[in-house]
């Protein structure tokens, strides 16, 4: 601080000693000033060496748009204080002293020789360790003003703008998996390869046949539709039928998971791989304090919709009873009437085409790759299980809540590199203090 | 194709370090899960916690090697009570979600950049493990034709297999007992076994704590024969990993995780070799355009998915599991 | 190397003089890092070419046998080391990720063979158990020294708040560590360093506080996610067109197929190594047709080269006898630059120094380069990138 | 003897709800419990005799088993106080009360499916010392005690007639055998105070009229039971005091005919016809119900 | 099994299927169990003729359930056939047998735990919706405390509350024939007696009713016929009032409790 001090009072004398002559016409001049030291720079300090190692300075003020300062002298002394070299600022404001051979050397600035007016900030002195064999360079930061940090309550929107994207994608994820287990109680941990399969689907429709990403997303949602009414069919409609408990067939979407999981990489390859349209999108403000790119609104918006339809409908039709009388008792469902197999694989088709939403949506916000819907799996376990398992809202309302903790965590202070560890921990304590999640309910006893 | 190669990777694999791990990770889940019904899809962080408790302990603090394994030790059993108190009132499949959230939660932590201090980041540590590779007797190899293992591993293995049969030894003479009674029929219904006097909390907790700590002595002995921890080796990956060699194997039974490690170890190797010879050299015997040598490599996980589905498919019991105790539930 | 069968049962698969040197590559063909394995293959499968075209080494063609070293998640590398060890492998040639290498390397060192790694950069390798050049080693330069070019490019440039987005492995903690060091020695400040998880999903949160910092430039230090954070960076208002962008080695690559033309222009971005020329590009081609990015090629192929021309001069195909002549071969001596050109010196009994692909490979102490040489490149319209400058250094 | 002596402590207790008992064995007062607005439970006061047989009864949903589930900690009222052999057992958990020596059975059967039916007869043992972890590895330690607990279990296996299925999965036992598995796991306990929740539902009528044989024999040895039933043909058989509830409330006590006289509990509980022996009942009386009850279901 | 039938129990076996012509219901020596190897009923017979309602009672365990289950495709039956109206139906599945006009109220779990009291009726009529709100409305007629209830959850309901729920259930359905598994099982005497009643307005209505009780006295006095199952075989059949009688039959099951007066 001292040191701060000292340097700026003596910056400031040494400016009143050279602007006392010039007087008042000193401000005219708008070019570099044509002051002595930098009539005609000499020519070594103002091209890069051709060889051998050299510091390199540039001096701007930031606070005159980075206007250069010619003829500052620099010096560069050895670490034990012995003069090596000096040079002066040209006027483009560099300078480059060579300097015998690689290695640290202490840089400083000489105060009296910077122009009037000037506002500097921070030490006059810079360690270099030049380890480069040609240019090996050091800053001193002039007039440069504060930075405007972004405000807290806009980085606030930000985030939750984000979270409830990230959530949506989350939830329609959730939905699909939350459908699955409340009508099969089956644990599908293959699901986070049905989020992948989405993502591959829009693709291989976009790349591959050539179709606008919007259409791909269409193609990808009935390729799903499909791949979840195949899958009924070929996998879990014979486990069903040969009565295997839900652990065993638990145990079964591991390893169909780990099955899919490296299909895709054997198919796909192991890179990422972006769709064709909507890249990079730079955002639009909407009622004056949101900002979201297009796909950004794309996505939210329709991931809303879906939601909302979704879940209304299985509140209000049949078909959605059914599937929570299944999941109660798929035995006295079939005495009621309901065709059990029919539930089921309705639901599959329903929960794998919902899934490579998620997934599309997913390939649209970033990438293709086939560990992403792997990756995104304990995250939508996590809001399924905070939402309530089997409850068709909870998995709505779970994932909202843990879109929101994964993007807005970080702004109180959970260290971004493992922002799940803060929606995993909210995950917990809700568990304890509503051991069913948000929106389950506890079984009587007796 | 060098079938003999095929054959000796796989079952030194199946006999090698890698299945002792397994093992004991799935000796305590057998006891979580197959016994007593607690689906713990954390194990992965209760071998964390034992291997940086020694790493930490030797590496960070500097202590000497045998109070790390103490630690170690102790850090499961410490995990298993933190971890129990609030969620082992949790259903099965919340208890699920939350330890494997727990596991996430120290994998990400002894990872983050922000501990690097203590728990040397996404690096790791090193450096504990010249005790244990001191104490090593066997000055070469063994080459049997069949398996083949180097000396460091025979160790590893002969410490590695003592603690296994004692585990298995354990674990059968507690399921025979009156405890082992109360912790399946802990599986079966809570709240009969409540009713009859027997405190379910706390039957519950012995058993998350004895599963955890063979978690622990699961991850110490990762760490040992490895000589480093690496977050990342205890992802969710290997938990599930680890319930696929309890299932193989049949859960709810003495030998059960250690015939299932192997198995699955068994299946693991010789698939890799086998691709691997196949697609690979100047002549291959798959040809290029059908699978490349990376492709092998994918090939060998892409069939123990599918054949961790036949298993389940064709023996939902696993080896040894008992085929009319599936058939209750049936209906 | 070559088949143990006749090793006899003392000495299962250690590492013995047999004749034939055999290289096992523990390599990502599965897993997170997977996109690395191709071009380290490449180079490794190179190399093989090219020394066998040239003779091969004590008189007999050198033998490649593949491992997949997958990511620590999967658990297999130890596996596969055994397997590669079983196979005969004198040296190794991996791991990519300084996690798995540490899963590895006390097998790979108590079996008696040399590890070669052409992309571990943490420092954790020169320290403790490992400082002592006796089996490990590495091409792939410091992270040190990356650090200082990278800084020193920002200085130049005049940026003077600078964020750094990195990646959370030990890659992109020490590069981040390391520019940041050098950033604020040379009289920059930095205005934030976040770091994302590798199972990270969306980077909006970090991309957002990297907005919120205000800076002048970004670097930043990412592997193919890459071009997933770059359109975030856009929308985020941060982009490269709005901020001036910097990358590392692990994503200065080829974005013409994958990001949108234009989009990365002006970016400017460090990769170690030599003038990679495009020569040696066109011959990695040949390898392997389908190579999109050439990270960590040179430095395999170097490792090869190198280990190899370290067998010719301890005139033996075991691992400790090259591990002895490694060092030697890459310093002091009569430079040279192609295996076949070393070979013929060596065989007439010169000290050799290999400068290779990747740079002037000077291995010091700790059996990790000490001198390497790093490339500057810049983005054109098309997302491709241009040498612009090369430059040497020191630790 | 001991039954005379407690059919006379009940002899001189007045008939009213909530009347205070000779010889609490159980005491409670103040107890609600509300489900949303649904006031399940609102027992002002209730005392169960010492070695007696004591019915519960009322209408489906007066919150007799949720009575049940409060009393022994398997549920928590809104408020209330209640005790055993005077001990408060207000916050103690359902363990420690089963512990006590007051144990109940469960009105939806609670077998525990994938362990056989002995197995789960053992499993009433108390205080074995085989199923504490330290002692549990060494078989010597307990053995003999298991043996003991196995002899016993077989004899009520036979009297419950579940002999036969003695090496089965509980799971696969009917829904009668459930019930009776139920009961006679319940009293391998060896409780003080044994609460029957609708045991004999779903019983055939001979082994039940056998087993309500063995109920009375508990009460001979001096336990108490507490059940609660709907067939009032064993109700008035075997027990000693009967409580009524209703909506939550105990709205009668008494002895057993008093109580099934009681003009407010045949409107609400009993039926028209429940003092006419149902074999008496003529079929035309039936038949001629049936017909208003048509009538009506047209009408609406 | 029926090999080994003594002579004296073939001729019993003849008797009873002489009258089984044109039965609506008809059950042939039925072999099934639920695991390979066991069988729990071994060679039952059984018919209902049209209108009729047969009862069936019998110790715990001697495979009442099991009987019912196994006409209602259920079990998997071994041997023997299961015919309705002259049609082989044996091992069908549960829902076309439902299409096919036969509903089913089990013993156990027999109610949708989470849904609510009026989606339990709902899936009732689930492949008639559009009788739901008529057929309501009687429901809640009989069993007044659903209608109060309609949207509790089932599973938190009182276990005669369930009870009531199962039984509504099967009144919401308008079978040709109506499988009953211990129906008053739970109920309160003054309910119990209701849906005795319900059962036998139902049948006056022209449903075949089959009911397994353990309220034997009551289920023999409403049923035309009954039939005393033991062992998984039908060792006793008859009017109602003929096997209520039947010393034999009141020795082996019936006991004399119900019978005794005060
Ligand atoms: N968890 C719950 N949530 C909501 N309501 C409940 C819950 N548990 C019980 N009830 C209600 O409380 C009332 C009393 O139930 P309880 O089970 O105690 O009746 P009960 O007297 O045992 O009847 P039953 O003779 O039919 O078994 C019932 O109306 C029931 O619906
Ligand atoms: N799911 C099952 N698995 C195996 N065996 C079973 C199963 N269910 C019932 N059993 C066996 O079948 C036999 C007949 O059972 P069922 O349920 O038909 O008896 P029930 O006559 O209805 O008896 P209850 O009057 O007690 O209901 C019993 O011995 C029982 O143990
Ligand atoms: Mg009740
Ligand atoms: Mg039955």
């Amino acid at each position: 601080m001292r040191l701060t001090l000292k340097v700026l009072v003596s910056a400031f004398l040494a400016l009143l000693v050279l602007c006392a002559p010039i007087g008042a016409g000193a401000t005219e001049a708008p070019t570099p000033s044509p002051g002595t030291a930098t009539e005609e720079p000499p020519g070594e300090a103002n091209t890069p060496p051709q060889d051998g190692p050299y510091i390199g300075v540039t001096l701007l003020n930031s606070a005159d748009d980075g206007a250069p300062l010619p003829g500052v002298t620099l010096t560069v002394q050895s670490p034990e204080g012995q003069a090596v070299a000096e040079g002066v600022t040209g006027p483009e404001g560099r300078v480059f002293i060579p300097i015998p051979e690689r290695g640290s050397y202490v840089v400083s600035i000489d105060p009296t020789t910077l122009p009037a007016g000037i506002q500097f900030d921070g030490s006059t002195e810079r360690t270099v360790n030049a380890l480069l064999d040609g240019g090996n360079f050091a800053q001193f930061q002039i007039g440069a003003e504060e930075r405007v940090q972004t405000p807290f309550a806009e980085r606030l929107v930000t985030a939750t703008l984000g979270g409830i994207k990230f959530g949506l994608i989350v939830a329609l994820a959730a939905l699909g998996l939350n459908l699955i287990f409340g009508t099969t109680k089956l644990t599908n941990f293959s699901h986070g390869e049905l989020i992948t399969f989405g993502a591959i689907a829009t693709y291989v429709a976009n790349r591959g046949l050539g179709l606008p990403v919007i259409y791909a997303v269409v193609a990808a949602v009935l390729a799903g539709a499909v791949f979840g009414y195949l899958q009924d069919k070929v996998l879990w409609k014979p486990l069903r039928n040969k009565g295997i408990g839900v652990i065993a067939m638990m145990i079964v979407s591991i390893g169909f998971g780990l099955f899919l999981r490296f299909i895709y990489q054997y198919t796909f390859g192991g890179s990422r791989r972006s769709l064709s349209e909507y890249g990079a999108q730079r955002r639009d403000e909407y009622l004056g304090f949101i900002n979201l790119a297009p796909k950004e609104l794309g996505i939210i918006v329709v991931a809303a919709v879906v939601l909302t339809i979704t879940c209304i409908a299985l509140m209000k039709t049949r078909l959605g009873k059914a599937m929570r009388a299944v999941a109660d008792n798929p035995a006295l469902s079939a005495s009621s009437g309901m065709r059990v197999d029919g539930v089921v694989r309705s639901v599959w088709i329903l929960g794998t085409a919902l899934t490579a939403l998620s997934g599309a949506l997913l390939a649209i916000n970033s990438q293709v790759n086939f560990l992403m819907g792997f990756k995104l799996l304990l995250l939508v376990f996590a809001a399924v299980t905070l939402g309530g398992l089997g409850t068709i809202w909870g998995a709505l309302v779970g994932s909202m809540i843990i879109g929101l903790l994964y993007e807005v965590g970080p702004l109180f202070g959970v260290p971004s590199s493992i922002k799940e560890v803060g929606a995993l921990i909210v995950l917990i304590l809700i568990l304890l203090i509503r051991p069913q999640g948000i929106l389950g309910r506890r079984e009587r006893i007796g | 194709m060098d079938f003999m190669q095929v054959l000796t990777s796989a079952f030194s694999s199946a006999l090698g370090p890698q299945a002792i791990v397994f093992a004991l990770a799935a000796i305590g889940l057998n006891i979580h899960f197959g016994y007593t019904g607690l689906l713990n899809f954390g194990q992965a962080g209760f071998m964390a916690v034992g291997a940086y408790g020694l790493a930490v302990t030797v590496v960070t603090l500097e202590f000497p090697f045998w109070l790390g394994i103490a630690i170690g030790l102790m850090a499961p059993i410490v995990l298993a009570i933190v971890l129990g108190v609030p969620t082992l009132r949790l259903r099965a499949d919340y208890l699920a979600i939350a330890t494997i959230a727990t596991a996430e939660i120290l994998r990400l932590i002894f990872g983050a950049v922000e501990y690097k201090d203590v728990f040397g980041g996404t690096n790791g540590l090193n450096g504990y493990a010249r005790t244990f590779q001191d104490f090593n007797p066997y000055s070469s190899g063994l080459d049997l034709g069949i398996v083949r293992f180097r000396a460091d591993d025979l160790w590893s293995m002969t410490v590695g297999w003592t603690l296994v049969a004692l585990g298995c030894i354990l674990v059968w003479a507690l399921m025979r007992s009156p405890w082992g009674r109360v912790l399946r029929s802990i599986r079966e219904d809570e709240d009969a076994v409540r009713s009859l006097g027997k405190n379910v909390f706390f039957y519950k907790m012995q058993a998350l704590i004895l599963g955890g700590l063979f978690g622990g002595i699961a991850g110490i002995f990762y760490a040992l024969k490895q000589a480093s921890v690496v977050p990342t080796d205890y992802s969710t990956q290997f938990t599930f990993f680890a319930y696929t060699a309890l299932l193989i194997g049949g859960a709810a039974r003495v030998l059960g995780p250690v015939v299932g490690a192997m198995i699955f170890w068994f299946l693991m190797s010789g698939l890799g070799t086998f691709f691997g010879q196949a697609t690979s050299g100047a002549d291959p015997l798959i040809p290029t355009w059908a699978m490349t040598d990376v492709q092998a490599s994918v090939v060998r996980l892409i069939l123990v998915g599918l054949g961790l589905m036949l298993l389940m498919i064709y023996r939902p019991q696993g080896i040894f599991g008992d085929r009319k105790e599936l058939a209750i539930d049936a209906r | 190397g070559g088949d143990s069968d006749d090793d006899g049962g003392d000495s299962a698969a250690q590492s013995e003089a047999d004749g034939v040197l055999t290289f096992g590559s523990l390599l990502p063909q599965t897993g997170s890092l997977a996109f690395l394995g191709p071009p380290e293959f490449a180079g490794v499968d190179l190399a093989v070419e090219e020394i066998n075209e040239a003779g091969g080494v004590l008189g007999e063609d050198v033998v490649h046998v593949k491992g997949d070293s997958g990511d620590t998640d999967s658990g297999i590398a130890p596996d596969e080391t055994d397997r590669l060890l079983d196979a005969g492998a004198d040296v190794i040639i991996g791991a990519a990720s300084s996690g798995v290498s540490m899963t590895v390397i006390d097998k790979i060192m108590n079996a008696g063979a040399v590890m070669f790694s052409p992309a571990n950069t943490s420092t954790s390798f020169d320290e403790g158990d490992y400082a002592e050049p006796d089996l490990y080693f590495r091409t792939a330069p410091s992270d040190i020294l990356q650090g200082a070019v990278l800084s020193n490019l920002l200085i130049q440039d005049g940026k003077q708040n600078v964020a750094i987005l990195a990646r959370q492995d030990s890659y992109g903690e020490t590069l981040a560590e390391q520019v940041g060091e050098g950033l604020e020695a040379a009289g920059s400040t930095v205005a934030a360093t976040v770091f994302y998880g590798e199972n990270a999903q969306s980077y909006d949160s970090q991309v957002a506080d990297i907005a919120a910092s205000d800076p002048d430039a970004v670097l930043l230090i990412a592997f193919e996610e890459t071009t997933t954070i770059i359109p975030q960076l856009v929308s985020a208002g941060v982009g490269p067109q709005a901020v001036d962008t910097y990358f590392v080695d692990g994503n200065t690559a080829d974005y013409s197929e994958t990001l949108d033309a234009g989009l990365l222009e002006g970016v400017k971005g460090t990769i170690p190594g030599a003038d990679s020329s495009q020569d040696f590009k066109d011959r990695l081609l040949e390898i392997d047709p389908d190579l999109d990015s050439f990270a960590y090629a040179a430095e395999s192929y170097d490792a090869v080269i190198v280990s190899a021309l370290a067998a010719i001069a301890a005139d033996s195909d075991a691992g400790s006898d090259i591990a002895e002549e490694i060092v030697n071969v890459t310093r002091d001596g009569e430079k040279c630059t192609t295996f076949a050109e070393c070979k013929e010196l060596l065989e007439a009994g010169e000290d050799i120094d290999y400068d290779g692909v990747s740079g002037p490979i000077e291995l010091g102490e700790t059996g990790s380069p000490t001198a390497a040489s790093i490339g500057i490149y810049e983005y054109d319209g098309n997302n491709q990138i241009e040498a612009v400058d090369f430059i040497d250094g020191n630790i | 003897m001991p039954a005379e002596t407690s059919q006379d402590a009940l002899a001189g207790v007045e008939n009213s709800p909530g009347v205070p008992k000779p010889d609490p064995i159980v005491k409670g007062s103040g107890i609600t419990r509300t489900f949303g607005g649904l006031r399940a439970v609102d027992v002002e006061h209730i005392e169960i005799q010492r070695g007696v047989i004591t019915a519960l009864i009322g209408p489906n949903g007066a919150g007799k088993t949720t009575l049940f589930n409060l009393l022994t900690g398997f549920d928590v009222p809104d408020s209330g106080t209640w005790s055993f052999n005077g001990h408060s057992l207000a916050k103690v958990p359902a363990y420690k009360v089963a512990r006590l020596g007051m144990v109940r059975t469960f009105q939806l059967t609670k077998v525990l499916s994938k362990m056989t039916v002995i197995e789960n007869m053992r499993l009433g043992g108390t205080g074995q010392r085989g199923e504490r972890f330290w002692l549990a590895p060494f078989k010597g330690l307990w053995s003999s005690a298991e043996d003991e607990l196995t002899t016993r279990a077989d004899e009520l296996l036979a009297r419950f007639k579940l002999d036969a299925k003695r090496e089965d999965f509980a799971g696969s036992l009917s829904g009668g055998q459930r019930k009776l598995l139920e009961m006679a796991r319940a009293l391998m306990v060896d409780p003080e105070l044994i609460m029957l929740d609708e045991p004999m539902a779903g019983v055939n009528p001979a082994l039940k009229q056998s087993l309500l044989g063995h109920v009375k024999s508990l009460r001979d040895e001096g336990r108490t039971v507490l059940f609660v039933e709907h067939d009032m043909d064993m109700v008035r058989d075997i027990s000693d005091w009967v409580i009524v509830m209703a909506q939550g409330q105990i709205v009668a006590e008494g002895t057993p005919d008093a109580v099934m006289s009681n003009q407010a509990v045949i409107d609400a509980y009993l039926g028209a016809h429940h003092d006419t022996d149902i074999t008496e009942l003529d079929e035309a009386g039936l038949e001629h119900e049936a017909e208003a009850e048509l009538d009506e279901g047209d009408r609406s | 099994m029926s090999e080994q039938l003594s002579p004296d129990a073939q001729v019993e076996r003849d008797k009873h299927l002489a009258g089984a012509d044109g039965a609506v219901l008809r059950a042939d020596n039925l072999i099934a169990g639920y695991l390979p190897g066991v069988n729990i009923l071994n060679g039952a017979d059984l018919y209902c003729q049209p209108g009729e309602l047969v009862g069936i009672i019998g110790p715990n365990g001697a495979g009442k359930s099991t009987l019912l289950k196994s006409l209602f495709g259920l079990v998997t039956i071994h041997s023997g056939t299961v015919t309705l109206k002259g049609k082989e139906i044996t091992n069908q599945r549960a829902d076309t047998l439902v299409t096919a006009g036969i509903g089913f109220v089990p013993q156990t779990n027999n109610v949708f735990p989470s849904l609510t009291i009026e989606e339990n009726l709902e899936m009732g009529c689930y492949q008639e919706p559009k009788k739901f709100t008529e057929r309501f409305a009687f429901v809640t007629d009989v069993f007044p405390r659903l209608g109060e209830r309609r949207k509790q959850r089932a599973g938190s309901l009182s276990g005669g509350e369930r009870q009531m729920v199962a039984m509504g259930r099967a009144l919401m359905m308008d079978p040709q024939v109506l499988l009953l598994d211990e129906p008053s099982a739970g109920l309160s005497p003054v309910l119990q007696d209701e849906v005795f009643l319900q059962t036998r307005n139902i049948n006056k209505a022209g449903v075949s009713v089959i009911m397994v009780e353990q309220n034997a006295k009551r289920c023999l006095q409403i049923c035309d016929r009954g039939y005393v199952l033991d062992h998984g075989t039908t060792a006793y059949s008859g009017t109602g009032k003929a096997l209520a009688n039947d010393p034999k039959v009141i020795q082996l099951y019936l006991g004399t409790l119900g019978a005794k007066t005060d």
